[in-house]
């Protein structure tokens, strides 16, 4: 059993134009900032994102969206980003815009083996358009189907080489799901660590959902609204 | 005099009650955290997977792994505990936050809210706010009674796409206090020096008002 | 806020007969020891209990059987339990039998807010009958239904007086998906403590899903099959 | 002659492969775990919520707290995950386990297989049986090739309550491995010493029997 490459290059190197591809990270909380430096190298396109935010102009998926990389996004919200929104009014880009838990949902479920369920987020509004409605208990549901991907890339704090991974503070967010969810998924980490190291007990994401990881380097961190109290 | 966004937050405060479990949106309602009673314990979620949001850090406190769903620095109080988007809108689906407070661009009579698109405008997406008024138990409204235009924000029926149905409970403005029920907008406290006409003049939905109508007192 | 609670008899005070209480636990493993043995006591009866397992003779839920305070068993494995099967036989007692993994999720997505989802366990077997076929990607599925209760009752290693819980080894089975399913749930623990005293990062149930918590005692930790090797 | 349980397990051994994640049911497929090849590492899951579980404790390691889906005292080995049981089921359900080994009552020629309920006897349960046969890749059936009777358990279709359909691959017994094809069961090879002859006998559905079928190795 051997999970570890050595970099991000390797990590993605048979990824391929035209891939779906889900990126962990929630703004640029937990972002996979050397993978997504590696697709940006590889000059891949025709990419579909699946990804809660699209990054900045200059950071996270931004960079990826400036090299026109990127034929559609999947997301909650977007448009921190002007070149975004350029694509978008050009018509350059895709955007198919679902509710944010509904996103995190549906990825869930791929990782769940459930291709379908229901939720009442967005009853009655333009995201039912054309999806079956049906009731429960005298509510209203929408049934949503499982969203699935070839890869998925997410950022750790720890992993060990079994690809056991391990999470800080809000930096879970959409990864853990998405990591459990792609049909490769690619982990990078602060920190790689040797087997026993994590706590069984601590565990976020189990190391059978993992197939590639690697030990990043030169994270940036970039904080979006960086926020802070006098005292 | 109408009340500010730090009124407005103020009044909402009000509503807390000890031990609940609130969701703040973005805007006036994230301003409500400042407001709460010393007298009682209230706990934050964060849909990027926080509950018991603290305060903004200090200089010495930023942590660039740990943000609010607005994206801005935050902190943890002591007890707090973390999860993943998806166990983030378990809770929210699964009904077990008690108050979510969101602005809005309209609300309609019979509660419908629109907050999320402006058609003509970039669409910046729905975020978590279809997720949240889909099954949120009691959802505040916070805004300003009229647009800036001068046009009223509660309205006979939403005319911009909704974000959810027959949700929102009660609507607290810089002008008044009102409760959606099944006859329309109940006017349930005005702001000091409002007039009950100026009210009645900037709703344009069905305005219930009653004989005697207290002031906000904040 | 206050969940805190001083003992078992007090956190199960407001259950009545007839009431329907999932309990945590598989096998005797990780099993609410304090509060079953104040069900016991209480004598409540015509309870619908929804456990994987329904315990021994003597221990576990084997002690509310042998009172004969059971209507309903609804679990995915049972009988290692004589008393269990006279009942049985003799009608006195329903039984229910679930997949696991249905019976797990479930309860899930009870948790979820989730009324109903779709799952291929069971398909084509006898646990089909009457329920909704559906085809997804050329394969069928059934349709289940959330799983709720009034009640849970689980057993943590660890909890603060904000209720977050945190378990130990294999103790997480069903508990922590039912923790977050109960109407109202009620966590009995091996160590209470102070806020802050569990790694936010490594709490397994967030505080939001329990109402009641307290300290238990004396636990017996039964094993069912001590088995050991040599060196 | 014939296999004994052993042999069975050992045989079974010989389908693992470096970096499988394997479950195992209970009984036969049990054993399995001590063949493991030296140069290859196999991580075993339990449903009730382990990735990595290690041998049976000495009577000093022996906690109660950790049990496997036998409910029999188990260890970790390093670099073990934990989690709930809608966890464990989440990753059979989605496919993610690459080998399940079980034991069966009987198996039909088209891979349906039957190995819950009895009618007649009291019924336990089917555990996660129906879980793991309705999203297992790779199921292998570990099991005499006859009941206690003597009557053959690779039927042309099965008798008993059904578990799952058209899901097990293979089938390993005292007497011979065989592959489910579309034609039927497919002799793959056979016990040392046990006549073709004998296994036709013993198998009531379609056999496929190859003109050299080769002796199993262990």
């Amino acid at each position: 059993m051997n999970k570890v490459v050595s970099n991000a290059q390797e990590a993605i190197n048979n990824i391929q134009s035209g891939a779906t591809i889900m990126l962990g990270g929630f703004g640029l909380n937990g972002i996979p900032e050397n993978c997504i430096a590696a697709l940006v190298e590889k000059g891949i396109t025709n990419l579909t994102c699946i990804s809660n935010n699209a990054g900045v102009d200059d950071f996270g998926l931004g960079l990826l969206l400036q090299k026109k990389q990127i034929k559609k996004m999947i997301s909650s919200y977007v448009g921190e980003n002007a070149e975004f929104e350029r694509q978008l009014l050009q018509g350059e880009l895709e955007v198919d815009l679902i509710p944010q838990g509904t996103l995190a949902t549906r990825i869930q479920m791929a990782a769940m083996g459930i291709p379908a369920f229901y939720t009442p987020a967005g009853y009655g509004t333009e995201v039912a358009v054309g999806k079956e409605v049906r009731n429960f208990n005298g509510k209203p549901y929408l049934m949503e189907l499982a969203l699935h991907a070839d890869f998925a890339i997410v950022k750790a704090w720890k992993g060990d080489t079994m690809g056991n991974l391990a999470f800080r503070k809000t930096t879970r967010n959409f990864s853990t799901s998405m990591a459990k969810a792609g049909n490769i998924t690619i982990a990078e980490v602060e920190e790689l660590v040797q087997p026993g190291d994590i706590n069984p007990d601590d565990v976020h994401v189990a190391g059978i959902y993992v197939h590639r990881i690697f030990q990043g380097s030169h994270y940036e961190k970039r904080i979006e609204k960086r926020t802070v109290r006098m005292i | 005099m109408a009340l500010d966004k730090y009124g407005i937050a103020k009044r909402i405060a009000q509503e807390l009650q000890d031990g609940m479990y609130v969701n703040l949106g973005i805007g006036i309602p994230t301003l409500v955290a400042n407001y709460v009673p010393q007298s009682i314990t209230v706990i934050f979620q964060s849909e990027n997977g926080i509950l018991g949001m603290g305060p903004y850090p200090t200089e010495a406190e930023v942590d660039a792994d740990l943000i609010n769903a607005g994206k801005e620095t935050v902190t943890l109080i002591k007890g707090a505990a973390l999860f993943d988007s998806a166990e983030s809108f378990a809770m929210i689906r699964a009904g077990k936050i008690d108050l979510t407070v969101l602005g809005a661009m309209e609300v309609s009579e019979n509660g419908d809210i629109a907050n999320w698109k402006i058609p003509g405008k970039m669409v910046k997406g729905m975020g978590g706010a279809m997720d949240l008024v889909a099954s949120a138990k009691n959802i505040i409204v916070a805004m300003m009674h009229t647009n800036p235009k001068g046009e009223s924000k509660l309205l006979p029926v939403c005319t911009l796409p909704i974000t959810g149905l027959c949700c929102v409970k009660k609507i607290i403005t810089d002008l008044a206090v009102l409760e959606i029920t099944a006859d329309g907008f109940l006017l349930k406290e005005k702001a000091p020096g409002v007039s009950v006409d100026e009210i009645k003049s900037k709703t344009l939905g069905k305005l219930i008002c009653p004989p005697n109508v207290p002031d906000i007192q904040i």
